[in-house]
């Protein structure tokens, strides 16, 4: 859980995505509660770590190949669908969602087969 | 309309239930449902439709019988390999229950034939396994305005969420505007798949399709996800309401165009890599 | 052991898998499963564990094809009406994969043959329709040291348990030492069942099956709930362990004494109401 | 959710059991945060409302009939399982679980059919 400045939480990938993460789907990982508002620049103004920080973080620390098929224009590409705590990231602010102690993040790709 | 005496007897299980009876057994007699594939998703799903007496029933897939279907595309058997799937699965289905009426239609879903082969149904389901079919029938669906239930299934993992239900419902573009990296997705060929996963996601499509035409269906969107090796193995997910902005679904109807002149292999990356073919 | 040429292309789909390959292939080969009820859940269990290549597949029910099981029980279809429910099955099976050892056995399952009849398979599945044949199979498994994979069904509601799995599943007793009471408990008969609920769950007994056999099985005791109109329609139940003290996995063991002589229909509140002679 | 002195609770019946309780599976319901650890009698000492306290006031606020199919000496029928938050109860401290505000109780008995 939250140990003051980070944030803990469950990371899943699924239908195809875990191929880029070194075949991996859950993980758990620790952010900073409190992110630049502009990813990477540490002299911004700061901001609670949302999704839209989440998923740069992933591309630079977790991403092993090919981010084009993960990212696209800062957020993810438009096949992904997001999930917070299994609701639709729609429903829960989509980027800007503020990452809370314990969530759980599933990225996922629509299976085709049959 | 009436339900035939010697019908009492053989639905008299689930003509017990709560909210079933005469009333439900007789919107399933007068219901239709098309099948868009009879492999790993269909076959399950056909049979649990079947046996619970849809009047019309439509199967549409235009490959044939090969003997490594019978991995888990249990209603074909060896003595089917070489026939056409559609018609092997109608054969089944009349075994079971002769009374019905099943199309067995042994054509490719195009997008030139696509309404005119779904428009006699009430209930499409989606059994196919690739991405350009899957945009083509969500289409169709809501240009036809029907729901589409869709399954999917790939090594241990399975998907399931109906499209373009009731007023709210989404369509498979509201979720998935733009089909996945055609590196990350792999048919059933490429990366393999467990036949009881298939199973579990065609029976679920069967239930879905009675449940709407029950009216025992609570048309709120949602996906499930199964992963025969997860703990849990069944997650059910809340989703977003049809979008105003969709091209498919949204206010400014079918901003995608004509179905007929969407190129939806292309749309979707182009023809599957032949990774025979390259020697793989 | 090996695996012969021609079924390669015939299990490829599944040897592709991660944690399946040839191993698995043969591990299944090799297995064998008893299934006992060819009724709503064994028929879809049976289906898949015969199309995924499992060695040998005793089928165990007394009972005779009737129409009204037609709703449910699709491996038996108008043609088998009269028939036995396990020699359909069986029939159905060969069908599918002619190279699979079917046992046929047309018996009750009773206190007297159970040991017997169920020694030679490796894991047995619960598809019965009866408290006391449940219990009968629990301490049936505890007693040969197999795991049961258990599975109900009723209404629109499904149950999914393995146990006596590993060293610390727990048994049926340890759950429920206790039958229900005989007025909360509705035979399908009864109380009616939607066969696309006993299709989910017989399914995922092969699945549950099919995991145990390749060593793919996590282990944990769970329970899986479904409920077919319920919002999510599963949920993952964390169950106890082995518990020491249970009278027939326990400490002491078999403290229930002897099967052959447990009267397991007393236990259970004595012989099934007769409704229909009741006039109801 | 917790309004100071009580607890609500979502509690739900499966299995059959639902028959006993007017035919209804889930049931919102609030009881006190602190009962009398006597049932019933108000002049004991409290302690935080437990499982072994909502049976009892299952029986006398829920359940509409057969008494005797739901409870045997002051806990659950030994052919009811109960579940905590999707936890067996027996791995929570059975009766003796306190409850929280929030907390989804299941009462189940198995199924026979197939
Ligand atoms: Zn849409
Ligand atoms: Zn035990």
């Amino acid at each position: 859980m939250s140990t003051g400045d980070t944030i803990t939480l469950k990371v899943e990938f699924s239908g195809g995505l875990e191929l880029l993460f070194s075949n991996q789907r859950s993980h758990k990982l620790s952010v900073p509660a409190l992110v630049p508002k502009k990813y990477g620049d540490a002299s911004s103004e700061t901001k609670p770590a949302d999704i839209t920080f989440l998923i740069h973080y992933l591309r630079d620390n977790l991403l092993k190949e090919r981010v084009e098929l993960f990212m696209e224009s800062d957020t993810v590409r438009p096949g992904i669908l997001v999930l917070v705590n299994d609701t639709d990231w729609e429903l829960e602010g989509e980027g800007d969602y503020s990452l809370k102690a314990g969530d759980e993040i599933v990225f996922i790709s629509t299976l085709h087969g049959g | 309309m009436q339900l035939s005496l010697e019908d009492y007897p053989r639905y008299g299980r689930q003509m017990i239930l709560d909210g079933f009876g005469l009333t439900g057994q007789l919107k399933l007699q007068s219901s239709s449902v098309a099948v868009v594939g009879a492999g790993g998703l269909g076959c399950p799903a056909l049979q649990y439709l079947a046996a619970a007496g849809i009047g019309r029933i439509g199967i549409i897939d235009h490959d044939v019988v090969e003997v490594s279907n019978l991995q888990r595309q249990i209603l074909h058997d060896e003595s089917k390999v070489g026939m056409a799937k559609a018609e092997s699965a109608a054969r089944a289905l009349r075994r079971i229950n002769s009374k019905l009426t099943i199309d067995a239609i042994c054509d490719a879903l195009t997008p030139e034939n696509a309404v005119e082969l779904l428009s006699p149904y009430d209930t499409i389901l989606d059994c196919t396994d690739n991405a350009p079919t899957r945009y083509l029938l969500s289409d169709t669906a809501v240009f036809l305005g029907k729901p589409l239930v869709s399954g999917a299934a790939q090594k241990f993992e399975g998907q399931l969420c109906t499209y373009n239900l009731g007023t709210v419902g989404p369509c498979y573009r509201c979720l998935f505007p733009t089909p996945p990296a055609r590196e990350l997705v792999g048919t059933c060929e490429e990366t393999g798949v467990l036949g009881a996963v298939t199973g579990v996601i065609g029976n679920m499509q069967a239930l879905e399709a009675i449940k709407i035409i029950l009216g025992l269906h609570d048309q709120r969107p949602s996906l499930l996800l199964f992963s025969a090796l997860g703990s849990p193995p069944f997650r059910s997910i809340k989703l977003r309401s049809r979008k105003t902005t969709c091209p498919a679904c949204g206010d400014s109807k079918q901003k995608v165009g004509d179905i007929k002149e969407i190129d939806y292999v292309q749309f979707c990356g182009g023809p599957a890599p032949d990774w025979e073919g390259r020697g793989l």
